[in-house]
């Protein structure tokens, strides 16, 4: 209904298209978590390919690393890791069910299902490696 | 055929010259699936059995050389750099990644998904028998 | 010699229709319209496609009209309607009396009835209150309100009509008493522009008599808004009536998942400022839930009012809850009427009218502007609603 | 009647002169009933007549006044102010061109509704009762009703991918699977071919936040899904080399 020659313009504010927050639903935050989770899965495939590489190096190099790797900050790291892996994993076992038309109906329960999943697997790792 | 009318889809449709996009769909749910076991295999036998959770050199060797452990580790790599890799594409798309731009950025991707596959199975070969 | 160019103010569906007659006969037309196309009286009625059967008894005219552009319509945009029909339901004695002249009404105006016993409407309309004594089915159809008018701009602008929503007409161009274009306002920018015409037709509904003074012409119209109320949940798939003399709240139409109860009559001076009266949305409740009785605990979704522009004497016969007055459309030539050349007003009639009112109008423009064509709107099929966005940007 | 309660409504404006966007401040009266629209309506009356704002039913049943009301994609006519506290933010939907102020040009919509070709009007579920298909009864072969979508455009303002001008998008994708679910006489395999794309079915990322703002109870999400499911179908084995499969119409 308008006339044309209009003026290209977006009606949002100053955020980039996906991530303005106001108003969003929880489809939208748990769509953002997985993006997130994944992008940090893959550098950290990378950061492991890495790390493995010093096996090349032979035994004291791998073995001064792993010694370095039982420190609190890397097993910190090691539950975060966890937790994304948990996350990306069960959410994306959600995304693909639900995403090939099955169980569309039950989303909601097996987006809270994911999210108690994570929760359980976050748990048995955290006590696994700080204990 | 219903034919489109906007510039925007014609871009879309030249997507046909490329494998079926149902493709991209299974290949991700399929490899997503097969991750959830393999992962899951790597983090109880890696991780999860061993106390402290990190193995010293002589055990990774030992344990790399077992065959069934060699094709997991293999399938595992294969699976997480084809699955990683698709990720990112697919948040490239939504960053506005298009036209020629788009197709170079999806070549080097794949190219950089067959370096890290192959530079992965050389490092589990060297691991194996020149441990 | 260069096709007379026309002014057409108002994007109702009466200008939508008039702007597609005019430019198949060859005219060049503008439409200015100061909102949103059917942003007015047009875009808020309830989408019923009448049959004329509520008006057979004591509007026969109006009744005529209707069934004729009942069925034009259903030829020139089809797929735009739900063919459920509609029921006229009998709920108390003095109902089931007036059924005989209800009935001996359609058919002098030649409007297919088909009598039903309670069980046989029951069964059609399960919604219906099953207290009804009998029902008339007769060949009503819903519309939406917008995309119908949406299909005669989409057809008008495909043909080489100027469409121009959001612009406002702030004055007309005289010369002696002669109207010889307007003065706009485009109100996305504010920028002020003239427009010569070798006419203008005020298609403006209810507010026609504030545009006619700009060139010192009266019009006769009474805008009369009356209240709709939209429940959730579609009630009845076919358009419920009650089978009575006109009173208020006396028809269910059903709209996608939404049922509308209207409607009431009052008459007020302004059509701009419509106040929704909250009697009148409980009145609505009430009759409603007469007809079918979910109304009665349905959630709202939301109340408004629409104006309808009732023709008749100014403080005339008519001067009581203004649905006296006639229904039908009336063109007035101000050349005529006001020694006002160049000027013309199409009012009055019925959301189902609106090719008639065109076709009227047209011939009266076109005899006026010396041009010889006849009318060919009942046989062009419309262009689908979604041409207005696409075929503008193709 | 009610206490003269007043909001702040700060509005997006953006004139087609205009430099850049900017938000004006009005305060209005806001009753219980009074809406989003009615607000902008009585802005404009009695404030600032250049105040562009689209609407034409009024009951939430046509589609033209969608519009983001604190960041939420709501129909402004049936969006009351009355619990969406002070100040309220009220701008046009977002990824689409802005015409003036809170009008969009909703060519968007209509340049992805229209390959599909989806009949304006279905066949219609049982009045009330469990959704059965419509038992016509003595009378009627069937009864029919207008498909639920009344192309607002709220679903492609609030899906986070249907910025990109490619994506099909939610209500086209919804529209593919009402016509694949009921042809009444489109073709079905054009439609297959139209929506399976990486642009088409394939793009969408599950947010679901096209079901969460459709104000006509579409589920476009959920078409989605079913939809995906129905390419999988017909894709799959020929995938794995069985030969072309006819898609029922």
């Amino acid at each position: 209904m308008m006339r044309a020659g209009l003026r290209r313009g977006d009606g949002r504010r100053l955020v980039p298209r996906w991530l303005d927050p106001h108003g969003r639903h929880l489809g939208t935050w748990a769509f953002v978590a997985n993006r997130l989770t994944g992008l940090g899965l893959v550098v950290y495939l990378y950061l492991h390919l890495v790390i493995l590489s010093t096996l090349l190096r032979g035994p004291e190099a791998w073995d001064g690393l792993v010694e370095l790797f039982r420190r609190p900050v890397f097993l910190a790291f090691d539950v975060l890791l966890i937790v994304g892996l948990a996350f990306h994993g069960f959410n994306g076992l959600r995304v693909a069910l639900v995403g090939s038309g099955l169980l569309v109906d039950r989303r909601k329960g097996l987006l809270v299902a994911a999210g108690i999943l994570v929760g359980l697997v976050t748990l048995v790792a955290a006590v696994r490696i700080v204990g | 055929m219903a034919t489109r009318t906007e510039e925007d889809f014609t871009e879309a449709t030249r997507w046909r010259r490329r494998p079926r996009p149902t493709f991209a769909w299974v290949a991700q749910v399929v490899s997503g699936v097969l991750l959830l076991v393999l992962l899951t295999a790597h983090m109880v036998a890696q991780h999860f059995v061993v106390d402290g959770g990190l193995r010293t050199y002589a055990d990774v060797v030992a344990w790399i050389r077992n065959p069934v452990v060699f094709a997991v580790e293999a399938l595992l790599l294969v699976c997480v750099t084809w699955h990683g890799i698709a990720g990112v594409h697919a948040v490239l798309l939504d960053l506005g990644l298009r036209g020629r731009a788009e197709r170079i950025v999806a070549r080097v991707l794949l190219d950089l998904a067959v370096a890290t596959i192959l530079y992965g199975l050389w490092l589990l070969y060297m691991l194996a028998f020149r441990g | 010699m260069d096709a007379p160019h026309v002014i057409v103010v108002g994007g109702g569906g009466t200008g939508g229709a008039l702007a597609h007659d005019l430019v198949l006969r060859g005219l060049r037309v503008t439409l200015v319209e100061r909102g949103e196309l059917t942003s007015g009286t047009t875009g808020r009625h309830h989408g019923l496609l009448h049959s004329g059967a509520r008006y057979a008894v004591n509007d026969p005219e109006s009744a005529v009209e209707c069934i004729a552009e009942n069925r034009i319509l259903r030829r020139i945009a089809p797929g735009s309607f739900e063919e459920n029909g509609g029921l006229f339901v009998a709920l108390t004695d003095e109902d089931m009396d007036y059924r005989h002249s209800f009935l001996a009404g359609c058919a002098a105006c030649g409007i297919p009835t088909q009598e039903l016993n309670a069980a046989e409407a029951l069964a059609v309309e399960p919604g219906l209150t099953p207290a009804l004594k009998a029902a008339v089915w007769v060949p009503d159809a819903t519309m939406d309100a917008m995309r119908l008018p949406l299909r005669f701009f989409a057809t008008a602008q495909r043909n080489g009509a100027q469409l121009r929503p959001f612009t406002e007409v702030t004055g007309l161009l005289t010369a002696g008493r002669a109207v010889t274009g307007v003065t706009l306002r485009d109100n996305l920018t504010g920028a002020e522009a003239e427009l010569a015409a070798d006419l203008v037709v005020n298609a403006t509904g209810p507010w026609c008599e504030r545009l006619a003074a700009m060139a010192g012409a009266t019009v006769p119209v009474q805008p009369s808004p009356g209240v709709l109320l939209a429940l959730v949940g579609r009630l009845c798939n076919l358009v419920v009536n009650r089978l009575h003399r006109a009173g208020d709240g006396d028809i269910v139409v059903p709209q996608r998942r939404l049922s509308i109860v209207g409607t009431s009559a009052w008459t007020v001076e302004d059509p701009d400022d419509l106040d929704v009266p909250d009697e009148h949305v409980q009145a609505m409740y009430r009759e409603g839930a007469k007809l079918v009785p979910a109304v009665a605990s349905a959630a709202e979704r939301a109340a408004w009012s629409a104006a309808r522009p009732l023709i008749g004497a100014i403080g005339g016969a008519g001067g009581g809850g203004g649905r006296e007055l006639s229904r039908t459309f009336k063109c007035f030539d101000h050349a005529v009427t006001d020694g006002v050349e160049g000027f013309v007003t199409i009012t009055g009639g019925k959301a189902t009218t609106l090719r008639a009112m065109a076709e009227a109008t047209a011939d009266l423009v076109c005899a006026k502007l010396g041009v010889d064509a006849p009318c060919r709107t009942h046989e062009v099929v419309l262009a689908p609603h979604t041409a207005y966005f696409t075929g503008r940007a193709a | 009647m009610s206490s003269p309660r007043t909001v702040l409504l700060k509005v997006f404006r953006y004139g087609p002169d205009d430099a850049a966007p900017r938000y004006d401040q009005f305060r209005v009266p806001a009753g219980p009933r009074t809406t989003v629209l009615d607000a902008l309506l009585a802005i404009r009356r009695r404030q600032d007549p250049s105040l562009t704002v689209r609407h034409s039913c009024l009951h939430g049943s046509c589609g033209t006044c969608g519009m983001r009301v604190n960041g939420r994609e709501v129909l402004a006519c049936v969006t009351r102010l009355d619990g969406l506290g002070d100040p309220v933010v009220v701008e046009p939907l977002a990824g689409a061109a802005v015409a003036g102020d809170l009008v969009v040009d909703m060519e968007h919509v209509y340049r992805r509704l229209e390959p599909v070709g989806r009949p304006l009007v279905r066949a219609s579920e049982r009045a009330g009762k469990n959704d059965t298909k419509a038992d016509p009864g003595p009378l009627l072969e069937d009864l029919e009703r207008f498909e639920d979508c009344i192309e607002c455009g709220l679903c492609l303002s609030a899906c986070p991918v249907a910025g990109d001008p490619r994506f099909l998008g939610p209500a086209a994708l919804a529209a593919a699977e009402r016509v694949l679910e009921e042809p009444r006489g489109t073709d079905g395999r054009a439609v297959l071919g139209l929506v399976d794309d990486a642009h088409g079915a394939w793009r969408c990322h599950l947010a679901f936040e096209c079901s969460a703002v459709c104000p006509a109870g579409v589920d476009p999400g959920g078409a989605i899904m079913r939809l995906r499911r129905r390419v999988l179908a017909d894709r799959l084995p020929r995938l794995v080399g069985r030969y072309h499969q006819e898609v029922p119409s």
